[in-house]
């Protein structure tokens, strides 16, 4: 008879906890798109400042991506280089 | 389960309940970034006069919106590396649901912040236009945003109660 | 038969505490994201200004970005330098 | 051997259900702030009627407190005078 | 050995429930500060009209108060007048 | 010795099923704040069309209220005449 | 010794769904919260396009009833006609 | 004694995901609710274009309904012709 | 006596992650009901440029869409071609 | 008798984890709606600048789509190269 043990808890979750990060998602892609909707408008009001309000925009957006990245980072963390069941491994000694 | 094992599920809850108590962090996030855009939008339309006086009603309101977040933290820390359910005497799942409560109440901080981060930027946004009428308007400011702290307050409270007070006993 | 200890219910809660954390990011994504949007649409307005826009955007960003950074710094500490299991193993004296 | 009685449930239950009435802080919280940075606005154009202003804004803001309160009575209530476990107690008559 | 029977775990998760209710009061919180943003703005901008703006923005708030009083209503049945726990009574014939 | 039965699990879930129903109410509380708002704004503006104003506001905020007592008649359902248990008790023949 | 059996698991669950189904409740509550105060600010500046004003806002807020209408629906059907329950006896033969 | 089975838990966790998918539904009713107050703006200002304005605000609501459906489908096929459960019981031989 | 085996566990949290995936349905029902509001908007105001209006308005929407249509395959793909119960079925040799 | 064990745990919460990443298409689904919004009005005003006002559009949607597709992304893993359970058989040597 095989049972859960430890191993499988810690991975499960972190599975739950990966997929928990990426909801971080949601704020970047709600600012950067006003951030889209307002370059728009900007473009087609001063059509001869494209290149700065576009420029404007993305150098925003960058800003705006980080803690989506951030939020993959983790996830990447917790699915291919799980620290916490490679602590979980050397506590248990094996 | 044993004693061992219920001090480990009072650890494992509060290991969530710091990670709730952090969901507070999009309120400043939302708030000050509102400030931002406001006050970056006063810096182009009055840059001579309303630029500098609009970026420091920004900053100031923005400071106060970062309460929340920053009540987070230290009530994430505090659990993490100064849990005081771990030694308390009672029932681990008490001690333990104590630390998602804490970790939920903590959420209410996203609220204030929001709000706040939104009068810095109205602030910003007057002063930049008005440059004259700055202490009125941050006086305004500031006593609206005492206003929206409260809510922030309570939770925090319950929080520290859930942490730190044995009610149950 | 090998069952779920306490370390490891410790370390899977902690990879469900730092997904919880990364949520923060919705908060900087959205609002660096609308900062982003005011400062393309006062570039096109006033493209003589873009310098001072620009600096005042990323200021604001700035301070906006804190609490996605408390978020990461706590989904950190919970991953690689989990203090929630070092007390435990001091509490069952190993 | 320390076991989960009805007694201990109910009570943890209560901690968590305390924390969620809390969150219903978030909504005083964005209202009122919003009430602020429009009262500033209004100070900021028609300075002479900041008395009138202010009454007014903290006014709506007094109203739209209510129901954090509301969240906050019922924590206090399951924190301090929980009438469930009350309850509990009398049925299984003790 | 006292174990979790079937009141306890009813009488538990009406905490959770009333939790979960109030957090209705979000709504009220957004919707009434809201309305005492624009009344602020308005008396601004006619004084003269105060009375009929405040009027007119309190009667819409309280109108918006009723699904926070709803949530409340609820967690009180829960906390003080559990219908379930009392069916549970009459089911299992106590 | 007393445990947990179907009865009990099913009136306890009621409970949260209850409470998440009643979060609905957070949408009404927002919408019709906002007509507050806007009622408020128009009233200050136009006071001659005080009637007219008035009436479309509480015309639009009775719509918005629908759903909010959507949630409010699941609630009661689940919690007063609860059809879940009535169920059980056909299937299990008691 | 009656313990939990798989019928008390679906019809506790389904508690659990319904309470969640209409917390779609939210949406339709601030768009047509939203519809009203536009409504009500377009009646204030022409009260002479007032019935033409109100039908539009009126068939706006049909529209945007319709997903607030089938969480309610999934919820009776979860509370009322439960298919789910219906498939397990079907399956285990009773 | 009859127990949980591998049935029952799936046909229960199908009424929470046929609860959580309805959940999309709040989007389509801001969304909606939206361009109904917009619709009735535009109305208001520009009588002789009502037409126009109410088709295009029913082709753009129309577009917005598409992912309530999705969920509303997603939820159906949960309570009514649950493939998991028919795959199940494929896999058990039944 | 039948007991829950790790294929129902699989399936049962795959209706509970079909139903999790829907939620992002919220966005493009927000998105592109926000599209459709200001779509009508814009024919109102300019009636003669109504057709570049509503093309750009579909676009727009069509991009909105997508995250939507990701929602809805991850959840067919759990529902019906799930790859997660085929890799257990390999995993445990049968 | 079978029973659960860590392989089926750690699919089963891949696909609670592949539906949570999901949740991150709230975002795009919103900022998207909102740049089509803006566009559309843009080119209603503006028609002569269509071109450069699509195109600002689009690029600034592609930016906004990002933590949509890494949501996408960690969801796929979770379903098709499930890390997690590759390192659990390589923990437990089979
Ligand atoms: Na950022
Ligand atoms: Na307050
Ligand atoms: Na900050
Ligand atoms: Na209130
Ligand atoms: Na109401
Ligand atoms: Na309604
Ligand atoms: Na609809
Ligand atoms: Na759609
Ligand atoms: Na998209
Ligand atoms: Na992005």
């Amino acid at each position: 008879m095989e049972q859960i043990d430890g191993k499988a808890l810690i991975l499960a979750c972190s599975a739950i906890g990966a997929g928990l990060a990426m909801i971080a998602g949601i704020g970047p892609g709600i600012g950067q798109g006003y951030a889209a909707g307002k370059g728009a408008e900007a473009v087609g009001r001063q059509p001869e400042a494209q290149a700065d309000v576009v420029r404007t925009m993305l150098l925003g957006a960058a800003v705006a991506e980080t803690t989506g990245i951030y939020g993959l980072i983790v996830a990447i963390i917790l699915l291919f280089a799980n620290p916490l069941i490679t602590r979980y491994m050397d506590l248990i000694g094996q | 389960m044993d004693e061992l094992t219920g001090k480990a599920l009072i650890l494992g809850m509060s290991a969530i309940g710091a990670g709730l108590a952090m969901i507070a962090g999009i309120g400043p996030g939302v708030g000050q970034g509102f400030a931002a855009g406001k006050a970056t939008e006063a810096v182009g339309n009055n840059r001579e006069h309303g630029g500098k006086p609009a970026t420091l009603v920004m900053l100031l309101g923005a400071a106060v919106a970062e309460t929340s977040g920053i009540f987070s933290l230290v009530v994430a820390i505090v659990m993490l590396f100064a849990n005081p359910l771990v030694t308390r005497e009672g029932a681990f799942i008490v001690l333990g649901a104590s630390a998602l409560g804490a970790g939920l109440a903590m959420i209410a901080g996203m609220g204030p912040a929001i709000g706040q981060g939104y009068a810095a930027g109205k602030a910003a946004e007057a002063v930049g236009k008005r440059p004259k009428l700055q202490s009125s308007v941050v006086r305004t400011m500031l006593l609206g945003q005492a206003v929206a702290q409260t809510t922030g307050i309570y939770a925090l409270i319950i929080a520290l109660i859930l942490l730190f007070v044995n009610v149950w006993a």
